[in-house]
């Protein structure tokens, strides 16, 4: 494919684009040119300014300065309107959708298929049924509310959505944070057929493979500037981060202090800090047994929709069980008033709604969980949780680092990374602190060098006794930073293992409609 | 009562006297009743005296509709009371106006309908309308100012005004003979704040006003309900160099009156005594008798209550109407 | 593939249903009521019809506002102003200078002054960026004052015949007005449901930022929400100016409370982007109900509204209850589906 | 790295200290109009120092009432019973009954009266999952309901000295009931800006179910919001009562709306999350001033009404003006600060 491309017409060149929001000059400089037919991939850091980047383009923020060609035309989209008209069609990294429409009025919105301002449901649903089986999801219905799908089922929808449209550039802003493995070669497929008709993709991801499989150049942004243009995908990995960081190092997983093997623990590092009983909830999942023991990090696996979120939250105690035990060092857990009490934390899946309260500065979403811990006498201690605040920070590398920024004005990532904070930071600052960690899709949409950061994070936590239950889309990480990986299918666990034990192809096929567990399941 | 702080039986009826031909029970009378929802003295003196007047009579029932907050909710409150056709319905609309159309819809049902105090604009809506005298009460407020500041010789007095609610026709009157009586005097008002016939609303309408008129000669407060907050705003912002005439007579008031220790020195009757009133008629025209001190031989169409101006001198004999 | 699990087959039960479900269980217990406390009213069936009429006559003014209310709620906004507009329309419709136009003339200046305002309420909203509940109030308090300017705070009589026999005329035995309110209510259902403005009025009411992203102009169609709700105001005002055969500066009093309680009642969410107009509907005539079951009952107002405030507390919580038990319902069965 | 070197300054201006200068702003002109038009008043300084006591005075009892509401609305809630409240504990405390304990008996009846129907909205909304509107909204009703039986539909008044002198007495030269309100605008400032309960109203207001997620009990924070507006209440009930010697069911009317128009042009959000304690204040002095300025110019309420709307959007827009231009000035000297 690249060979082709540069004989391939340029569909858009930018140069020298200047976006600047209170205090934060999100885009200084930025250089970017795509061919007619090409992946074109940009990479960057969080907060790099990759999204306000393709919201100049869609037309939702306005560039301060700079030129923008359109198909050799200048180009300054008005309005999303006006660049849905121009043929540019955009996938937002956060769901935009609305969640009391179906799926069918969501794709189809504000270009309705309409009679006199009637809406034609039966055309709008067939076309969105095409489209979704276009997709391979034929068996979305057109009809559902959006509030009604999972999270995979929504980032479809978005997908749909901009397939409805005739448009000539699509643009994706980390559409395979929220997928599966599976998922994500579907969307290849189908990225590969839009480009087959000629249709530029820029595709924005922190996964490098991703990259490497799908992409045909790459644009590196760092800090708002272009660092590298029209790179090959091929580019080395190391080359790749150095132009992002500044600094190199690879997507890996850092050493694991070995987990103390459990003939040699000690005592109370065998007795397990969690155990849960035959947890069970309706339709979500059922009859789950699992442990964690201090130190140790749990990863589980699975598709997307196999229960695991409800999992997490039920142990939690934020959902109710219909049957079954959760004790966390034999304390019974029955909300998740007693977990926290207890020392659970939990950084939940979905950011936005269920952790941040964006209007408010980073350091009191980083404290929201621990402010009562570091109050005397009911009257709060500011200094202190903004200087833990900033220690975090620190260690997570958030990126601008100043903890007193509204959370609504950081980057997708760098959110990510204030929802993980809170419960790092309870478990310095408390005595009793965290000692159990349930993670829900930890990283999703944090960049390479921040990932590390925070693998390393967790690693030190487990060393300090901290039990770490995992839920990760990505296999590799699962096996990448789990002592123990327990596989979960339509709501059972169907499988365990130790970490070294098991590789990414076996629990690929488990995770699948796959033969394997046909056994062990009955 | 004015307040609930009275004690005994304070409801004013008139227990016929033995002389009185039309005291005799006779055919029995059922009468509907509807005013709008009492959150005022006034309103609420209408309702028990209506009670407790049909409570003497042995020949009547008395049937009361509540009217909600609203024309809107009386007129729904009276359709259901017309379908269960009462010899003779009493009724004190919320607006006259608005419930023309409803007094029109019970005569034409054939049940007499007694007009308390708003008058329907058509005469077919009604078989009697009792009225007290709105802009006569502010005609009287107005000539008891004007006498005593003509007495004291003030040159271009600065008269102060707190009406009730402003939005409603009744206040409207009631300043309009408020200004009618000034104006021959050649007087006008400095200041007018109105109030919501409650006595945090009086205090507050007053509050205003005094910090208006740093300097004022006589003000007239419509009704002695929200006069218990204008008193108290006045007592709180220390003055006393003027006089206030109140209006309505409640008990609290000519008590006062009688006391004569605060500003108020008068005030301008509208008594709700006129429900007693047309319970009694009420149930004259049900009967088909005429009022025994009249050559009729029925009741007549319209009656009047005049305003009468109640001040230290006259106030004993008023005690007993004070509601 | 999305799991098979992740797309639980079919959600058959829908939530507005079942929350319009309880409302007419609501309906069918304060009709119990009355028949229970004035069984010798109920046995008279032409008592019985004329009373569902009333109801429904009574209701038709609140009704058609509402209908514009949920609207205003759904599309992520509110009307504190429905009342004054009424009052001004109705006002500015029977000056005497306007009555010499005749019905037509009136019915016009009413709808032109409701729709003018709301415009300016939109206008407000949109593009003064003033938040709904502060720009409508302030439109509250001007809309009256005006209104009390115009009439002298006079109440107007409506001498036009036409207009007065709007309350008086039936067709098929059932009031005018009460066709008004089903012609608007299923108009509102239409609008909502079925054409392009509806469903970008949930779009931009539940997702603005959303709305914008797909290239709906949530400005001008905040605007033209408000403009509806005038419009609504304005049928209101004749609606009413009829039946009282006058209009004043306080008529419609707190119409606006009754209005987002009928809606938020019916199910639809204060914070926007869900509601529906026949659960509006019955929010309303669970108010006019009620008020009804007073009147027959002849209770005292202090003692009706005690009473009330029971009641509105206890249809909520009877429709969250059917809710939530045959959720359960629903759910126990489809677990039972699994093997 | 320019994220750093841009951030820092800029990002210090803030939301709630703009929003209230906008207010202080409002509040010079309504004083400047006040000079001008009534230049013979404000000569006189003995009588401008009046005044503005009054003006304090005035916006004492819903100032009180106003911080309740704001804990409540940041909170994510909305209380339409507040006058109610204060209606039903002001006649509860004014009963012959009451009364025979005294003034620490009347006050004590009024606060235990406000919080107990806190409780009760609270208990509603919290567990009974009531949406606010319509649980307080039944409230409302009841509790007038209530307050009128109690008292009869009679004026109450107060025979108690103590009680009434709370209105008339000065300490250093400035009312008791000023010092009330001071005081507790200072503590909602404390409770709501320096305390955990008031993070967990930010967090229970801005986010559910992240508070809920990072340990917070919502439900039983969100029934203590409503127990501290009914405190508020209880309080208010108390300086209206001494302030009009007297209580009855229809006292302290629409003092919901005022509440919550003060609160919201204070800069709070009604959808929760975020308010202040002073902008409230603010927006209670703005409507006070308003009121004084009217009378000191004896303005007709139809004027008076139609003028107010007038003021509240200019107040608003200001606001927003003074806002939106003080921002572009920040981030024009941002630019021109690079090379
Ligand atoms: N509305 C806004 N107001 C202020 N600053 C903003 C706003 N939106 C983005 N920024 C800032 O602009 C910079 C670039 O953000 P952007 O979202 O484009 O990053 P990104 O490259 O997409 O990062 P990520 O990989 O985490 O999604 C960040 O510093 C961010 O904090
Ligand atoms: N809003 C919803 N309405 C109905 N069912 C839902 C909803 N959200 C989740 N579910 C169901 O709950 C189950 C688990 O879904 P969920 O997406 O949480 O699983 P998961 O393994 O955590 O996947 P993910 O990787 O997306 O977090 C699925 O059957 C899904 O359909
Ligand atoms: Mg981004
Ligand atoms: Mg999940």
């Amino acid at each position: 494919m690249s060979e082709s491309a540069g004989s391939a017409r340029k569909i858009l060149t930018l140069t020298d684009v200047v976006k600047e929001f209170p205090g934060v000059r999100a885009l200084d400089g930025v250089h970017l040119e795509v061919l007619e037919g090409e992946v074109h991939c940009l990479l960057g850091q969080n907060g790099a300014g990759k999204s306000t980047l393709i919201k100049v383009l869609a037309g939702v923020h306005h560039a301060d300065s700079g030129e923008i060609l359109w198909q050799g035309e200048p180009f300054a989209p008005a309005s999303p309107q006006a660049a849905m008209r121009a043929g540019i069609a955009t996938i937002y990294q956060e769901l935009d959708l609305v969640d009391d429409l179906s799926v069918a009025e969501n794709a189809f919105l504000g270009h309705e298929p309409s009679r006199f301002g009637f809406t034609r449901r039966r055309s709008a649903a067939e076309q969105t049924r095409f489209i979704l089986g276009k997709l391979g999801h034929p068996e979305i219905p057109p009809g559902r509310l959006i509030k009604d799908l999972p999270a995979a089922g929504k980032q479809i929808v978005s997908m749909a959505r901009a397939l409805s449209h005739n448009a000539k550039l699509i643009v994706m802003d980390e559409p395979s944070a929220v997928l599966a493995h599976d998922e994500v070669e579907n969307l290849f497929r189908i990225i590969r057929e839009l480009t087959a008709h000629g249709i530029a993709v820029v595709y924005i991801s922190h996964r490098l493979a991703e990259i490497r499989e799908i992409g045909d150049r790459v644009t590196v942004l760092k800090d708002g500037r272009t660092t590298a243009a029209g790179l090959s995908a091929r580019t080395p990995t190391r080359e790749l981060v150095g132009k992002m960081t500044g600094r190199s190092f690879e997507y890996a997983f850092p050493p694991r202090v070995a987990p103390d093997k459990e003939s040699s623990a000690p005592e109370e590092k065998r007795t397990p800090l969690l155990t849960v009983t035959n947890l069970s909830r309706a339709g979500e999942f059922a009859d789950i047994s699992l442990t964690v023991r201090p130190g140790e990090i749990v990863g589980i696996a699975g598709l997307v929709g196999s229960g695991r979120s409800e999992l997490l939250e039920t142990i939690f105690g934020a959902r109710r069980p219909d049957t079954g035990t959760v004790i966390l060092n034999g304390h019974r857990i029955t909300g998740v008033g007693s977990a926290v009490r207890h020392g659970m934390g939990m950084a939940p899946e979905e950011r936005k709604s269920q952790a941040l309260l964006l209007d408010e500065p980073v350091f009191k979403n980083m404290t929201l969980a621990s402010f009562a811990g570091f109050a005397r006498a009911g009257f709060t201690a500011a200094r202190d949780e903004r200087a833990a605040a900033q220690r975090t920070a620190d260690n997570l590398e958030l990126r601008p680092r100043d903890v007193d920024r509204p959370v609504r004005t950081l980057s997708g990532g760098n959110q990510q990374k204030v929802v993980v904070g809170r419960w790092l930071l309870t478990r310095e600052n408390n005595a009793g602190g965290t000692r159990l960690l349930l993670l829900d899709e930890p990283t999703r949409g944090v960049d390479v060098g921040a990932r590390a950061e925070l693998y390393q994070v967790i690693h030190d936590l487990a060393a300090n006794g901290v039990g770490v239950l995992l839920v990760s889309s990505e296999v590799p990480e699962v096996l990448g930073l789990a002592d123990r990986v327990l596989v979960m299918r339509e709501g059972r666990l169907i499988h365990e293992a130790l970490a070294g034990e098991i590789d990414e192809d076996t629990v690929l096929d488990l995770v699948m409609a796959g033969s394997l567990m046909e056994g062990e399941a009955a | 009562a004015c307040t609930s702080n009275d004690t005994g039986n304070d409801a004013q009826v008139k227990t016929g006297g033995s002389g009185d031909a039309n005291a005799a029970a006779g055919q029995k009378v059922i009468i509907g009743f509807s005013a709008p929802a009492a959150d005022h003295g006034w309103i609420a003196a209408i309702t028990n005296n209506a009670k407790a007047q049909a409570a003497v009579y042995s020949d009547v029932e008395l049937r009361p509709v509540e009217a909600g907050a609203d024309a809107a909710a009386q007129r729904a409150a009276l359709s259901t009371l017309i379908a269960q056709k009462p010899q003779v319905i009493v009724m004190l609309p919320h607006d006259g106006k608005e419930l023309n159309a409803t007094g029109l819809e019970a005569m034409k049902a054939g049940i007499p309908v007694v007009n308390l105090d708003r008058a329907f604009p058509s005469a077919a809506a009604y078989r009697l309308q009792i009225k007290g005298d709105n802009y006569g009460m502010g005609l009287a407020a107005g000539q008891y100012i004007g006498e005593q500041l003509k007495a004291k010789g003030v040159g271009s007095p600065i008269i102060g005004e707190i009406p009730g609610i402003d939005s409603l026709e009744l206040t409207q009157e009631r300043t309009k003979g408020f200004n009618d009586a000034l104006a021959a005097f050649g007087f006008k008002v400095a200041n007018r704040r109105p109030a919501e016939f409650t006595a945090d609303s009086g205090q507050a309408a007053a509050t205003a006003l005094l910090q208006a008129l740093p300097k004022m000669d006589a003000l007239w407060n419509h009704d002695d309900d929200q006069g218990i907050g204008v008193l108290a705003a006045i007592k709180q912002a220390n003055r006393s160099e003027f006089f206030m005439v109140g209006g309505a007579g409640s008990k609290a008031a000519i008590d006062a009156i009688t006391k004569d220790d605060t500003v108020l020195k008068a005030t301008v009757t509208y008594s709700p005594s006129m429900a007693s009133s047309a319970i009694s008629l009420a149930r004259l025209i049900g009967q088909g008798k005429g009022m025994s001190d009249l050559v009729e031989l029925q009741v007549p169409k319209e009656i009047t209550l005049a305003s009468e101006t109640i001040t230290k001198d006259n106030a004993s004999k008023y005690a007993k109407l004070g509601f | 593939m999305i799991a098979e699990t992740a797309l639980p087959k079919a959600q058959k039960y829908d939530d507005n249903l079942l929350r319009n479900l309880g409302l007419v269980g609501v309906l069918v217990i304060l009709v119990i009521i009355g028949i229970v406390t004035r069984p010798e009213l109920y046995s008279d069936p032409a008592w019985v019809r004329n009373n569902v009429l009333i109801i429904l006559q009574q209701a038709s003014g609140i009704g058609v506002v509402t209908v514009g209310m949920t609207f205003v709620i759904i599309g992520g906004g509110i009307d504190l102003s429905v009342g004054a507009i009424i009052a001004l329309a109705g006002v500015w419709a029977t000056t005497l200078a306007t009555q010499s136009y005749g019905a037509a003339g009136m019915i016009f200046t009413a709808l032109v002054v409701g729709v003018a305002v709301g415009l300016v309420n939109g206008v407000l909203i949109a593009y003064g960026k003033l938040v709904p509940f502060i720009a409508t109030l302030a439109m509250l308090v001007s809309a009256r004052g005006l209104a009390a300017q115009i009439s002298g705070k006079q109440t107007q009589v409506s001498a036009n015949e036409t207009i007065n026999s709007i309350a008086t005329t039936k067709l098929l035995g059932i009031p005018l007005l009460v066709w008004i309110l089903a012609l608007v209510v299923a108009a509102g259902w239409v609008l909502l449901n079925r054409t392009t403005f509806g469903r970008r009025t949930v779009a931009v009411g539940g997702n603005p930022e959303a709305a914008r992203l797909a290239g709906i102009n949530v400005k001008r169609h905040s605007l033209l929400l408000y403009v509806l709700s005038g419009l609504c105001c304005g049928i209101g005002a004749i609606m009413l100016t009829s039946q009282a055969t006058s209009a004043q500066a306080a008529m419609a009093n707190l119409y606006e409370l009754d209005a987002i309680a009928a809606a938020i009642i019916g199910g639809t969410l204060l914070s926007g982007g869900r509601g529906t107009i026949i659960g509006a509907l019955f929010g309303v005539l669970v108010f006019s109900t009620i008020t009804n079951l007073f009147a027959i009952n002849n209770l005292a107002t202090e003692v009706q509204n005690m009473v009330k405030g029971g009641i509105i507390v206890a249809a909520v919580l009877l429709q969250q209850f059917r809710y939530r038990s045959l959720t359960n319902l629903l759910r126990r069965r489809n677990v039972s589906d699994k093997p």
